[in-house]
């Protein structure tokens, strides 16, 4: 019996030890992540190389076909319409995003009555799902809904436009959703950002004689502009997938004309099935998307570490 | 009350209260030109607030101040062109330190040539030459500080604040920059205010020492009469290190004469009877003697009292005396060798001998003799 | 309570050397200060001593065993951190009984020896409220009960007090020389305020990782053996000229720019250029005396006052003049001062070592 | 040196006072603006279906009506016209019990792995100062150029439309924003504290779980609501990985929209049902979003 309590209490003094301790807490993230990424990556790769459909069968034996689903996606029009259509939306999205949460931000950093309050509001709708946000700005839209009704009255009935049925009116409507449901984001960082600033430098300027404009010139905005850089960066990749919103919005229609690069690919794999084209299609993305964080997050990583 | 002097800056009965929170009592004060005033008091006792209601950082809830018999109370920080130095230097930490100091010439509109002339002439004083392409977040404390005293001074203030501006720095570089701070104000003539919770501090810098608690103002006075001549049961506690000595006497006359008396000893006080008397003696009354002027010697000719602990402090040690029951400090040069247990006996000086009211806390008379 | 012996410890840290064959022995129940500027290398001693960190080279020896294998869990070494580092979402009671609860002591005794400690500092009435309404002083207390409650081998104080107004300070200094009396705990005090060092029984002077001078406070005072341990122990800090040092027939010469002095005795090394040392404290007043010095600044403290005096040559230094001759003298005055010969030190420029004296 | 006084406008007390209510008046405006589209939607789903269509739209419903929420839980309610009209399939119940059993269980596993890799990062820089850029970036894939393998990988594994496939998904892919917000938080506990902690005899994990834990657990309930938030609102897996059994909230609305085609009604009133709960625990963590959101990238 004494054997085992001394074999115990070394495996216990060996469980907690620095190094075994402190690789047994990264563990759990280790298996989880393998578990979800590594055979994603592998089969994506070989589906890539092969010319396989669901309705072909299983999967084993489809043909090796090369750089041929390659050769295929550069050469689709469809599919650079769709990568065209998420960078504008994306440029413009995110831009007004920014100017509207800077502007909120600033507007906020003074204390007022109600301050609570209002934070509160202006941050729910980043915490709505998207599929209801897209819902809800579809019934604003429609042809007889009330943005119709406010531009009628505004401009007459031949103000009122049919959102959904022309490219240029639904992919409009789809970024001023996109706003509407990510300025909140943009605001909460600059809103943290602001917060988190010392107070001693601004009253220092103050008493050498800088008005409030020249304090937020010189001395806030220049703070806070690693938050600023992280904030847009983040912002730009998350809106690079816009799925949701489109999806319940206009499906992509009229016919393929507000296609974005998710809902292509979405269309592609699991509409139509082609899931070798798909995969070859998912690897351009995922390396495009790598390439670009990494560079976007060097600088980034220089300030921090 | 101002010294001599030009008359530069005047607060009238001024109060600040933070939501039912009284931080600053009905303060009134006036400071001449080319002054060294300090603010002293323990940490919470309105001298900060003071000093950000002179800057225009706070509002005061009531009161007047005047710059130059201008009245300025509610003037925003920019337009008063008093200078401020915060307790961490508040630097503009994104910038470099030559951005820095120009920061206050360029709001004025300098032309570049008068700028850069100044700047070098400043950081040549301050030795901050090497260190003008410096980001201000690299930079070391002392340094630091030396650069927010260069930009604060470089727009040419009225006057300048310093909030606590030595407090994190080591003792050693500490004392060398208190002498440099009074140098440069002696030389440059620029009147000033320097808040600090460090007595020490206090005596040595300013020319007069405002001693402030709970928002009031105990006394105004030079470093010499604040110690000798302490107004307030808080001024005697709080100026001095060791604190003063203080003992519960009663005011006793006896065929005759009038005597002070402290469990069996007595002190005859004929000679500033008509003052005690003055001050209602039978509300209680408080002697204090500064640890420093109490008479230890190993001689039979005091009251005896046993030694519990000694401090040393390089030139002079400090006595922790068990005095009948009491602990009392005394102050001894450190050639006199006393240890721990032996029994020393203490004299009070006549001179030395402070005697305050229990009722007011205020001073009656200094010195019995 | 143990003894600590530490045995050239050694620590790179980043390639910079950070301490420098390090030793030195306190014994038990000692209350030992280690006396530097920040960055001496203090809190990573101290780090080493209690296991946090391991030295490069070098061990640490308890009552003569050494400890350097043994986690800090395990090595019973208590500190007291700069920031008090107290448990913020438990009561005071309850931090103070944290270490017995690891013990797996019983609760009546937990509950005796915490108030029993409690009343020893005199916090019992903070034992039931959170650490966040505390006072500076208050924490500290807490903060050694917590250490002491457990009679740890060794009691670490890495700068406790910095951050303390003047006055509670040196209370808390005083209070730890009475702990030291009646618990008799062999206690380290880290510090870069030599006042606060003194109560010490023993000091040691570090700076950039190298021990200057161990000896007791007074010692260290009246004789320090470097010119780094005299300008940093004393406020104000000892005065220091640099002379030229000649040798002459009745002993040696000091020439200064402003002044020379001739002494009786010479050192046994003869460096060419020295520093000269002087306490403020110890410098006269002396019509005819051979120094002539300008007031610069007069600053009172209390029951002295320290003047600034300038050479003629630009040097500065500084006189600590009783409150007696106060009239004497007024800013701008020309003064004449004379440093007496049993007051003098001398540093060897390069390696600013006292010289040893050789009677002639 | 001379003394050149600032060209300032001294503001008058007159233009200060409009200032003042111009910014109250720019802060209604805009807290309107972010309201106009939940009202809108509240007052379609208590229209009946007569009032859908009806132009110029009417923001108070004349005849408010219950029949659309009702219809949600309980389509066979016979209820007139709206019940007939409707025709929907199966209730909305089943979604919202997957939604219940999933995301709670996803959350915690994420929270719980997030916590203990952000203490090790935290505290000991496993995996260097890149890890948890690394793990941010699983979060910058665009989720569907993901699915395309994962699909293929979960048939042959048999988890298409299970809970537990669902439940690694949500986990696995909010992991970064539970390891990032964790690591702030607990940054933020003095390494001191800690350090006292094993010098008092505690082993590590006691340090974590008896100290860190205790002091970060606001924080840490906050990162739970955060992420809750994050897979009760997630559409796109929740589409491709579920068909029938374990349908979410936000799918079983986008098959509303599709199938049911113009009844307004019903779908304003899942999407209300739907945005309740996240609404409610985004406002209890407002506090801690402000203050974790800066990265702690603002330092002198």
């Amino acid at each position: 019996m004494r054997r085992l309590v001394a074999i115990l209490k070394s495996l216990l003094y060996l469980f907690n030890r620095e190094k075994f301790f402190k690789n047994l807490l990264v563990l759990p993230m280790q298996l989880l992540l393998n578990f979800l990424l590594l055979p994603p990556f592998a089969i994506v790769i070989y589906l890539a190389f092969v010319n396989w459909q669901p309705i072909f069968g299983s999967w084993t034996e489809a043909p090796f076909v090369g750089v041929n689903n390659f050769i295929r996606l550069f050469a689709e029009p469809r599919f650079y319409e769709a990568l065209g259509r998420t960078f504008v939306i994306v440029i413009v999205a995110v831009a007004i995003e920014f100017m509207l949460g800077l502007a909120l931000a600033v507007l906020f950093s003074r204390p007022f009555w109600g301050r609570r309050i209002c934070t509160s509001v202006i941050l729910y709708p980043m915490m709505l799902p998207w599929v209801v946000v897209g819902f809800t700005f579809y019934l604003l839209f429609l042809d007889h809904g009330p943005v119709n009704y406010v531009l009628s009255s505004l401009f007459g009935p031949s103000g009122m436009i049919s959102w959904f049925r022309s490219p240029i009116s639904a992919i409009v409507a789809i970024i001023i959703g996109d706003i509407w449901q990510w300025t909140p984001f943009m605001f909460l960082i600059f809103y943290s950002a602001l917060g988190a600033l010392p107070k001693d430098p601004k009253e220092a300027a103050m008493t050498l004689g800088a008005s409030s404009w020249q304090i937020f010139r010189y001395i806030t905005f220049p703070m806070i502009k690693p938050v600023v850089y992280v904030g847009l960066v983040i912002r730009a990749l998350e809106c690079f997938k816009i799925f949701d919103l489109v999806y319940i919005m206009t499906g992509g229609g009229p016919g393929v004309s507000t296609e974005t690069l998710s809902l292509y690919i979405y269309r592609v794999a699991f509409k139509y099935g082609q899931l070798s084209y798909a995969a070859a299609v998912a690897i351009i993305v995922l390396l495009s998307i790598a390439l670009v964080s990494r560079l976007a997050v060097r600088p980034l990583l220089k300030e921090v570490v | 009350m101002a010294q001599a002097g030009v008359l530069l800056l005047r607060l009238q009965n001024v109060k600040k209260v933070f939501n039912s929170f009284v931080a600053v009592d009905n303060v009134t004060l006036e400071v001449a030109e080319g002054e060294f005033v300090c603010f002293l008091g323990p940490s919470g006792c309105g001298k900060t607030t003071t000093l950000r209601m002179i800057a225009g950082l706070e509002m005061p809830t009531e009161g007047e101040i005047f710059l130059r018999e201008k009245r300025i109370t509610y003037l925003p920080p920019q337009q008063r062109a008093i200078g401020f130095v915060f307790q961490n230097y508040a630097l503009f930490w994104h910038m470099t330190v030559y951005e820095n100091l120009v920061f206050g010439l360029r709001l004025r509109r300098f032309p570049a040539a008068e700028i850069n002339k100044r700047v070098h002439e400043i950081a040549e004083r301050f030795e901050l030459m090497d260190l003008l392409k410096v980001r201000a977040a690299l930079l070391d404390l002392s340094a630091m500080q030396r650069v927010a005293i260069a930009r604060t001074l470089l727009i040419d203030p009225h006057l300048l604040l310093l909030d606590e501006p030595l407090n994190n720095i080591r003792p050693g570089l500490r004392e060398m920059m208190r002498a440099d701070l009074k140098r440069m104000q002696q030389e440059l003539g620029k009147t000033m205010i320097y808040v600090t919770h460090d007595q020490e501090e206090a005596l040595t810098l300013g020319d007069r020492i405002v001693v402030m608690s709970k928002g009031k103002i105990e006394q105004v006075g030079s470093p010499q009469e604040v110690y000798d001549v302490p107004a307030t049961l808080f001024v005697a506690g709080f100026i001095g290190r060791p604190p003063m000595n203080l003992f519960d006497v009663q005011y006793e006359v006896e065929n005759g004469h009038s005597w002070l008396v402290w469990r069996q000893h007595r002190w005859c006080v004929d000679k500033v009877r008509n003052q005690i008397e003055a001050a209602q003696p039978e509300k209680g009354l408080v002697l204090g003697v500064r640890p420093e002027k109490l008479k230890i010697s190993y001689e039979a000719s005091g009251i005896p009292a046993k030694v519990l602990l000694v401090q040393p402090l390089g030139r002079k040690d400090v006595l922790t005396l068990d005095l009948e029951g009491t602990t009392v400090h005394g102050v001894i040069p450190s050639e006199l060798r006393i240890n721990v247990g032996d029994v020393v006996f203490v004299e009070f000086p006549p001179e030395g001998m402070h005697v305050f009211s229990t009722a007011t806390k205020g001073a009656i008379v200094h010195g019995i003799s | 309570m143990a003894s600590v012996e530490v045995k050239n410890i050694s620590k790179i840290f980043k390639d910079k050397p950070v301490l420098k064959n390090v030793s030195f022995y306190v014994s038990s129940g000692e209350l030992f200060c280690l006396l530097g500027p920040p960055g001496a290398g203090k809190t990573t001693l101290f780090r080493i001593i209690s296991g946090l960190e391991k030295a490069d080279t070098g061990g640490v020896f308890f009552d003569g065993k050494p400890v350097t294998s043994v986690p800090p869990q395990q090595r019973d070494v208590a500190m007291i951190f700069e920031d008090v580092a107290l448990y913020p979402h438990l009561t005071g009671f309850d931090n103070i009984a944290y270490p017995l609860k690891l013990r797996r002591l019983p609760r009546a005794e937990i509950k005796k020896r915490v108030n029993e400690i409690a009343c020893l500092l005199r916090i019992e009435h903070l034992l039931n409220r959170r650490p966040h309404t505390f006072s500076g002083g208050e924490r500290r207390r807490v903060a050694i009960a917590r250490a002491l409650v457990r009679n740890p081998r060794v009691l670490l104080l890495d700068q406790p007090f910095t951050d303390l107004d003047a006055q509670i300070r040196h209370e808390m200094s005083a209070e730890l020389k009475r702990l030291q009396i009646n618990v008799g705990q062999t206690m380290l005090l880290a510090t870069h305020d030599f006042e606060e060092g003194m109560i010490a029984d023993r000091m040691a002077v570090i700076n950039d990782g190298e021990i200057h001078q161990i000896a007791p406070p007074k010692e260290i005072y009246n004789s320090p053996i470097t010119r780094f341990t005299a300008s940093f122990v004393g406020s104000p800090a000892m005065n220091l000229f640099s002379c030229q040092l000649v040798r002459t027939a009745t002993g040696c010469e000091l020439r200064h720019p402003a002044f020379v002095l001739s002494l009786p005795w010479h050192p046994v090394t003869f460096p060419q250029q020295v520093w000269l040392g002087i306490r403020p404290e110890k410098i006269v007043l002396e019509k005819g005396g051979k120094i002539k010095a300008r007031v610069e600044v007069i600053q009172i403290l209390g029951a002295e006052q320290i003047v600034d005096l300038v050479l003629a040559n630009g040097d500065r230094f500084k006189w600590v003049a009783p409150l007696s001759l106060s009239e004497k003298f007024r800013r701008g005055d020309e003064l004449e001062f004379d440093f007496p010969i049993s007051a003098i030190f001398l540093f060897d420029y390069e390696t600013g070592h006292n010289l040893v004296r050789k009677e002639v | 040196m001379k003394r050149k006084n600032i060209a300032m406008t001294a503001r008058p007390p007159v233009i200060s006072a409009i200032l003042w209510i111009l910014h109250r008046l720019v802060v209604l405006l805009v807290v309107g603006v972010f309201l106009v589209p939940a009202v809108w939607l509240l007052s379609i789903s208590f229209k009946p279906p007569t009032e859908w269509q009806v132009f110029p739209p009417t923001l108070i419903p004349r005849s408010p009506t219950l029949d659309n929420y009702i219809v949600l839980f309980k389509p066979e309610a016979p209820r007139g016209t709206a019940a007939a009209m409707l025709r929907v399939t199966e209730p909305v119940t089943k979604s919202f019990l997957n939604s219940l059993i999933v995301v709670p269980i996803a959350t915690a596993l994420s929270v719980t792995v997030g916590f203990l890799a952000a203490y090790a990062v935290a505290r000991f820089r496993v995996g260097g100062a890149f890890m948890p850029f690394f793990v941010l970036t699983t979060r910058m894939f665009p989720p569907v150029a993901f699915a395309v393998p994962l699909l293929v990988y979960y048939r042959w594994l048999r988890l298409i439309d299970t809970p537990l496939g669902l439940i690694l998904i949500y986990a696995g892919f909010t992991l970064a924003f539970s390891l990032w917000m964790t690591k702030g938080f607990i940054e933020g506990v003095p390494r001191h504290i800690e350090e006292a902690a094993i010098l008092d005899g505690a082993s590590p994990w006691r340090v974590l779980f008896t100290i860190t834990l205790p002091i970060v657990k606001g924080g840490l309930a906050a990162t739970t609501l955060f992420v809750f938030i994050l897979n009760w609102t997630e559409f796109l897996y929740a589409l491709i990985f579920t068909s029938t059994k374990t349908i979410t909230v936000p799918v079983q609305l986008s098959h509303y929209v599709g199938a049911v085609g113009r009844f307004y009604g019903p779908q304003a009133a899942l999407g209300v049902v739907a945005s309740i709960p996240v609404v409610i625990l985004g406002y209890m963590i407002q506090r801690y979003l402000v203050t974790g959101f800066s990265f702690g990238l603002i330092r002198r």
